[in-house]
């Protein structure tokens, strides 16, 4: 905010520990998620304090429960800030927590690193974007999708932001494209009958389906679309929010070869890949996979360590000032922080479900793309475009 | 001409869901009162019991033979469990049993996320349920066949049951007037057990039966609780012929309103169409009344 | 010019096409007390359910010139017409004194009801010393016997300025001192109001009617006074039976 | 002690008590950040006098008080968010999250909020008259007991499902980043304090309104019409309108809260408003003591303050501890906490416990 | 057959009845008196098991059955018919007849011996037991009890609510059955002459005690009438 009265910081940095705080749902709906993130958070940081820590202070993690609530969320962010005096803060998953949490940062100017894909159209100087805005996920989806000769689009989404703005900006490519879109369908989140979409999905004739379905919806979903006998080599189905931690409850037999877009998948073959999935199996047993907002989580407490290397500080004006090209050698490849808009640079990957499970990179970017929150680099988005 | 056809089963199927997932809750909310907000986790019980036996057993069709039965022993333990340790001091209480019952949901949800882990697990739809078969042209889900199929066998044994065995007279009895039908030589605990136990058992089986369309997850039952209880309202306590008119008029209403609108307007709709047809008949579609005062 | 409190005229009650009451015609004066007898399932029940607007009906009632079919219960309660029930029921939470309150209180404006009550109107305190219940203003009614709790029914019309009485078995339960002080209370209370009672209790009935009408099946089988209608024959078949042989054992025990 | 209290002098002890700790030793002793809490939870107890005055009065359980919460919540929150982009882009300007959603024009229906008196004439209007109008529709038609609760829940899940459809009412994420409150910065933890003393304020206020309610002829009538509605009826009341009163002064407090609710705690979205959230009003209300007074006011605010302090303690295992706190209190303590205190007093002069409030 | 001694009870922590001694022997009627709310009610339903003795025994047989739930006690031989004429409201006549015929092996023939004695029954097996009058129901109630084939009556002013010629049938019914053996009868009766020509022993109650019992007989109905009337 331009005139906030910001509340004195009480960050401790005196000791030989540095407080930062993890809010995930660990209760609710979204803990089937989120909980995910939380241990690899966890994973982050026990690494860094082996490795000695940040500028020679150990890590330490307050918990809190966003109990899948934007207001358990605000009021825990103004805890962990207020009360605890963490230094930064990692977690958020949906939106609705982010926005909840915003103002909450603002006002008492402290750091929120945000770790999941997002439907962009913001840039907060208090918040770090780690997964992808549009520019690196949809749109690169959109790309794929008319590259393979898609002339028409179906789109199925759960009815919040993400989705709804995500259509709107697919509704502007399309257009601008000569793609079809014919067919728009928002199911409530967390609903389970799909009956009536699939049918229409199914009458409406489409090259492809966009999918921005969140949660248990997708197994649903998928099951629904297997058992009228749609599948992936008619009409294929990208989504944007399956990763490999759906698959497995959707049903390998119901998903397989299906898209999705994301930057990040355990398939990904590179050292610091290897060594993050072994270290995260190592931890939490080998049954368990990782994902790309694991990934990104994961990614966010490097960023914020070496930002604050990088100031020589843990003062959120300071790192907020040394932020801008701050890098990390992470499982997706060299990610940068933009000092700009706080997002990084992502590389867009399309993977395919096999059998097995897991993603597997059919497609991905010429490099790393710059993230573009607000499509300003896109045309035919002008309409798309707020003020901020 | 085809979507139609296919609305039209939509309808049914969500009807037949519905009221799978309601014909339990008719039994202990109709019939005892007792407002069980446990009953979605029951079904979620249900789920994670075609699971786990699919685990052991490995064969996705012999599994879900077996786990249907087991599934009906694992939700009707579970009741008998809650009946013992907290309903059978409530039935005096009914509206107090929807607040421990939601204690009793929010625990359940959590052991689920504790044992199987937060996300969801896959149950295996066996080959024989698959795919779909045509009708009138539309491609039908054959998993929603077989639940249409459970729906229909489930509810007329249960109607048959109450309406013409003794053990129905006396369900029927105790529920009337509790301390009556001890004096009749009823043990009104071995038949308020014996209710809990199969009504909590039929939400098991509608869990193991939703599998085949839905996720199984810690947060399942909670997708299935509210409308299962509006089935059970608008039908009229206790009716089960009144669930199942009720169950396919608001499944259809739903099909074919999601259609011309959106899936949420369409559970808005819902809401309003029953608010409006309880003027007309408040006590539910089909009531027995009494002369008594209350 | 119609002096009758109530008038009913061809009063015919239908369930799902039985016939419960068929074509019955009532007059209730003040002053008197008429006993409404018949055998179980004659329809006096019904016929107070259809009057007091419980149940569905043909006909018409007519209090002080203005027709009642078709009314609303509380809109019938607020015409004078008052009724008890075959089982007592009082607001079991409140003292003795509340439930008159309440009673007295239906033609209240919103803005008194808002409003502390400071003392018990005078008409509460003067019914709760005819009702006998006058020790009792602070308990709680739900732990009154079944005797009083039926006085205080009675009382709560009394406050309600009723005055047309159906009373539905209020002496069911009762001992004789408690039926003999109910008598003489409906006596007390029928000088200025009309009083039925629905009862199967001969002596109650030979010692406090002052006219009798007889349902049976749905129909008025005979009205009169207490001895036309003890000695009807058709009375005797249907309702009264042995009931000589019930005085002989009486007078034996006596 | 009761006794004392229920009398006049009692009364004005038990506020200025009352008073004394929320004005006084409140502010005092508790950091900007508690305060803020305090002042959330303040806002679930003015919720709960309202529920306590349906339910444990007159025997509706309210299962969807969320619905009038919301109410009030969201039309506060469109006036807070016009004012805010008023400040922003100038007068008629769009709010930020409707340019988020592709709204350009302002709808029609939000341009009388950014009238402040009108915002507010509304939030003390509309719920109240839709509780009016629904309460008409259900309790003439004699629907009660169990029925009225399952009914109300589903509207709280209709309307929470309603307005995640509504983009232009924020959809799923709901309205947050608030500046200003009727020309306060809200950054300034000197306005943070003032909303404090509103929620305090307001708490009395409706407690002041629902005991003289409990205490006049017509919370006896209340009282009457749960337990025994139909013989009401033939005393010449029309008991639907009694019922219908209490409904609605539940719903207006309800929507009251929700008002303050959006500027303590800075962000109204579905989540708040739902099904769940319903539930946990009720919670408050069935563990301090329905039939109190009270008992719902101290019940919200344990509940309230239990969840905080266990989930801060727990973050991974509290939903245990609050499963077990509604399975606990409600199946042994039916009266909730108040009925501990009157348990050792058989019959008083009014049956269900009356105390001043503390 | 029955034998109560010192028994005390009632609701919640209130006693209601209190210190009460009663017999009743092998095929002997015992009536009960006593004004409203003079405990009566609350007598038998602690005898029945629907509320719990607070101290004293009961004992059915010989044997103490303090703590047996009601429906042991029905099925060690106990009827009872309750005050209020309840019935199985939304069960039709006739099922609330076979639920307790159920499960006997000449069910069928009980009912219809019942049926015989109730013959205004018959038409209103298929009703809805909550749809029937007053009358009806006390008929419908009797006879439900009937059917359990009782070592031991219990009734709680069976009378009440019926008609006039109905009572006298009712009345000759229980003397018939009492006379022909094994059945012995606790009654609670407000009508005194029928009580004390049915009873070979009375007992009056006041305010939860005894206040005055014995046999009936020459002198019996002033002994009632005076423990009553103080
Ligand atoms: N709602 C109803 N539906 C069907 N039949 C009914 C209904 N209400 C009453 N009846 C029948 O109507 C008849 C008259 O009943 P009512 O209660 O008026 O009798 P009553 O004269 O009061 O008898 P009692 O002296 O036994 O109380 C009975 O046969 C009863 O079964
Ligand atoms: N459920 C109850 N809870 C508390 N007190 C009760 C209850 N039922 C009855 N009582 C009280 O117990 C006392 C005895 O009542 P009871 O019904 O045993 O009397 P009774 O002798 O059967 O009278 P009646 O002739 O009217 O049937 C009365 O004071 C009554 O108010
Ligand atoms: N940012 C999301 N996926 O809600
Ligand atoms: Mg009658
Ligand atoms: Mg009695």
């Amino acid at each position: 905010g331009e005139e906030t009265v910001a509340a004195e910081s009480c960050v401790d940095t005196s000791g030989d520990t540095i407080k930062v705080g993890a809010l995930n749902s660990l209760s609710g709906t979204m803990s089937i998620s989120e909980t995910t993130v939380r241990d690899s958070i966890y994973l982050a940081v026990d690494e860094i304090n082996a490795a000695g820590g940040v500028q020679g202070k150990q890590i330490e993690i307050v918990a809190e429960d966003g109990a899948s609530e934007p207001t358990v969320f605000a009021e825990k962010a103004e805890k962990l800030i207020r009360e605890d005096c963490v230094a930064a803060v990692f977690g958020g998953w949906t939106s609705a927590s982010r926005k909840a949490m915003l103002p909450v940062f603002e006002d008492n100017d402290s750091l929120l690193y945000y770790p999941v894909q997002y439907e962009g159209l913001e840039a907060s100087e208090n918040i770090f974007y780690t997964g992808a805005t549009t520019n690196q996920q949809i749109i690169p989806a959109l790309d794929y999708l008319a590259e393979t000769g898609v002339k028409s689009l179906y789109l199925v989404g759960s009815d919040y932001v993400f989705p709804r703005t995500a259509n709107a900006i697919i509704n502007a490519y399309a257009a601008d494209k000569g793609i079809e879109i014919v067919g728009e369908d928002y199911a409530q989140l967390g609903s389970v009958e799909f009956s009536t979409i699939v049918n229409q999905v199914g009458a409406s004739g489409a090259d492809a389906v966009f999918n921005t379905l969140n949660g248990d919806s997708n197994v649903a979903f998928f099951r629904e679309y297997a058992n009228v006998g749609l599948t992936a080599a008619e009409m294929p189905v990208m989504s944007v929010s399956i990763a490999e931690e759906e698959v497995g409850g959707i049903g390998i037999e119901n998903i397989e070869g299906q898209l999705a877009a994301w930057n990040y998948y355990q398939t990904i073959e590179s050292p610091a890949n290897t060594a993050f999935v072994d270290a995260f199996k190592a931890e939490y047993g080998a049954e368990r996979v990782t994902s790309d907002p694991m990934e990104a989580a994961y990614n966010s407490v490097y960023l914020w360590a070496a930002t604050a290397e990088k100031a020589g500080s843990f003062d959120v004006a300071d790192i907020q000032a040394s932020a801008d090209g701050v890098s990390f050698e992470s499982p997706e490849g060299t990610v940068v922080i933009d000092g700009e808009n706080h997002h990084v640079t992502k590389t867009a990957r399309i993977g395919e479900i096999r059998a097995d499970g897991l993603l597997y990179t059919v497609w991905e970017s010429a490099g790393a793309i710059d993230p573009d929150p607000f499509l300003e680099g896109y045309a035919w988005a002008s309409d798309l475009q707020v003020s901020e | 001409m085809d979507l139609l056809v296919g609305q039209l089963f939509t309808g049914l199927s969500t009807g037949s869901i519905l009221l799978l997932a309601a014909l339990g809750l008719s039994l202990t909310f109709g019939q005892m009162g007792v407002i069980n907000m446990a009953h979605g986790e029951f079904i979620m019980a249900g789920c994670y019991t075609a699971y786990v036996v699919q685990q052991a057993v490995g064969d996705a069709g012999l599994s879900l033979l077996i786990a249907l039965p087991v599934g009906f022993l694992v939700g009707g333990a579970m009741g008998l469990v809650l009946e013992w340790l907290l309903i059978r001091h409530l039935y005096h209480r009914p509206l107090d049993t929807l607040l421990v019952t939601f204690g009793v949901g929010l625990v359940l949800q959590q052991v689920a996320r504790d044992v199987f882990g937060a996300p969801a697990v896959n149950v295996t739809v066996p080959q024989f349920l698959r795919g779909g078969v045509d009708l009138l042209g539309t491609a039908v889900p054959k998993t929603r066949l077989f639940i249409l199929a459970l729906a229909v066998v489930a509810v007329a044994v249960v109607a048959l049951v109450l309406r013409f065995t003794a053990a129905g007279r006396r369900i029927r009895a105790v529920v009337g007037n509790r301390d009556l039908a001890e004096t009749a030589g009823i043990s009104s605990r071995a038949v308020d057990a014996g209710t809990f136990f199969i009504g909590s058992g039929l939400a098991g089986v509608a869990g193991v039966a939703l599998t085949l369309i839905g996720s199984t997850s810690p947060t399942t039952g909670q997708s299935y609780l509210v409308d299962a209880f509006l089935v059970v309202v608008a039908g009229g306590m206790g009716r089960i012929k009144g669930a199942v008119v009720a169950a396919v008029a608001l499944g259809t209403f739903q099909a074919v309103f999601e259609t011309y609108s959106t899936a949420s307007l369409a559970k808005v709709g819902v809401f309003v169409v029953i608010v409006v047809f309880l003027q007309l008949r408040p006590q539910g579609l089909f009531t027995l009344r009494t002369r008594s005062l209350a | 010019m119609n002096s009758h409190a109530l008038t009913c005229t061809g009063i015919t009650v239908d369930f799902d096409g039985f016939r419960a009451v068929d074509g019955v015609d009532l007059t209730l004066d003040r002053g008197e007390v008429h006993f409404l007898i018949g055998p179980n399932g004659a329809g006096k029940t019904t016929l107070v359910d259809a009057v007091t607007g419980l149940a569905k009906y043909s006909g018409s009632v007519v209090k002080d010139g203005v027709e009642l079919r078709g009314r609303k219960v509380h809109h019938i309660a607020r015409r004078g017409i008052g009724r008890t029930f075959q089982t007592a029921t009082v607001f079991e939470q409140l003292t003795v004194a509340q439930n008159l309150d309440i009673a007295a209180g239906a033609g209240r404006s919103p803005w008194s009801l808002l409003r502390r009550r400071k003392a018990l109107p005078d008409q509460v305190v003067a019914v709760m010393e005819q009702i006998g219940l006058a020790g009792h203003a602070q308990t709680p009614a739900g732990i009154l016997a079944h005797g009083q709790k039926q006085w205080l029914e009675i009382g709560m019309l009394l406050v309600g300025d009723a005055d047309v009485l159906l009373l539905d078995e209020p002496i069911a339960g009762m001992g004789h001192e408690e039926r003999d002080t109910t008598g003489r209370l409906l006596h007390a209370i029928a000088e200025t109001r009309a009083v039925a009672v629905v009862e199967h209790d001969m002596d109650f009935m030979r010692a406090f009617a002052s006219r009798v009408t007889v349902l049976h099946a749905g129909r008025v089988l005979a009205a009169g006074s207490v001895d036309e209608v003890a000695n009807d024959p058709r009375v005797q078949e249907v309702y009264l039976g042995a009931a000589n042989e019930q005085e002989t054992i009486d007078a034996a025990t006596a | 002690m009761s006794k004392f209290l229920s009398t006049r002098a009692g009364t004005w002890a038990g506020f200025g008590a009352a008073a004394l700790v929320l004005f006084g030793a409140a502010p005092l002793l508790l950091s900007g950040f508690r305060l803020g809490l305090l002042a959330q939870f303040l806002c679930y107890a003015i919720v709960a006098v309202g529920i306590g005055l349906a339910w444990g009065r007159g025997g509706m359980l309210t299962l969807g008080q969320g619905v009038f919460f919301g109410m009030g919540a969201y039309l506060m929150a469109m006036h807070m968010k016009m004012a805010d982009a008023e400040f922003r882009n100038g007068a008629g300007a769009v709010p930020d999250f409707m340019e988020l959603a592709g709204i350009r024009e302002l709808p029609a229906y939000w341009v009388p909020f950014a009238s402040p008196v009108f915002t507010i004439a509304m939030i003390l209007v509309l719920p109240t008259a839709f509780a009016v109008l629904l309460g008409f529709a259900v309790f003439k038609r004699r629907v009660k007991g169990a029925y009225f609760a399952i009914l109300s829940q589903a509207l709280a899940g209709a309307f929470a499902i309603l307005l995640i459809g509504q983009q232009s009412m924020g959809g799923f994420n709901g309205m947050s980043r608030f500046r200003y409150f009727f020309g306060y910065n809200l950054d300034d933890p000197v306005n943070e304090q003032m909303l404090y003393f509103i929620a305090a304020g307001v708490l009395l206020v409706v407690v002041a309104v629902a005991l003289q309610l409990r205490r006049s002829r017509y919370g006896e009538l209340l009282v009457a019409v749960r337990d025994a509605e139909e013989r009401v009826r033939f005393l010449g009341y029309d008991a639907a309108n009694i019922k219908v009163v209490a409904y609605a002064a539940a719903a207006l407090f309800a929507a009251v809260a929700g008002a303050i609710f959006v500027p303590v705690v800075g962000i109204i979205s579905p989540a708040s408003i739902g099904i769940v959230p319903s539930i946990m009003f009720i919670l408050g209300v069935a563990i301090g003591g329905r039939a109190s007074l009270v008992g719902p006011v101290v019940g919200a605010l344990a509940v309230a303050w239990a969840q905080t302090a266990l989930s801060e303690q727990f973050p991974s295992a509290w939903t245990y501890a609050q499963g077990l706190l509604f399975i606990v209190v409600i199946a042994l303590l039916p009266g909730g906490i108040a009925s501990i205190a009157a348990a050792t007093k058989r019959f008083r002069k009014e049956p269900v416990t009356a105390e001043a409030p503390a | 057959m029955l034998r109560l001694r010192n028994l005390t009870c009632g609701y919640g922590r209130t006693p209601v009845v209190h210190d009460v001694d009663l017999d009743v022997g092998a095929d002997e009627v015992v009536a009960v008196m006593g004004h409203n709310g003079a405990g009566k009610t609350t007598l038998l339903r602690a005898v029945v098991g629907l509320i719990p003795v607070m101290s004293g025994t009961v004992e059915l047989d010989g044997q103490r059955i303090n703590r047996a739930p009601a429906n042991k006690r029905v099925k060690a031989g106990m009827a009872y018919v309750p005050q209020g004429q309840q019935c199985f409201a939304h069960l039709t006549a006739g099922e609330n007849l076979r639920l307790v015929a159920d499960g006997r092996k000449n069910g069928r023939a009980l009912i219809d011996a019942q049926l015989d004695l109730f013959p205004a029954l018959r038409p209103l097996l298929g009703r809805q037991a909550g749809l029937l009058s007053g009358g009806q129901r006390q008929q419908l109630a009797i006879a439900r009890a009937l059917i359990t084939e009782p070592r031991l009556l219990i009734l709680d002013e069976p009378t009440e609510g019926i008609q006039p010629n109905v009572v006298a049938e009712i009345e000759s019914t229980i003397v018939a059955l009492a006379s022909r053996g094994g059945l012995s009868v606790l009654l609670v009766e407000q009508h005194l002459g029928f009580a004390l020509q049915a009873a070979g022993r009375f007992a009056v109650l006041r305010s939860g005690r005894v206040a005055s019992s014995g046999a009936t007989g020459a002198g019996a109905g002033e002994r009632v009438r005076e423990a009553m009337s103080i």
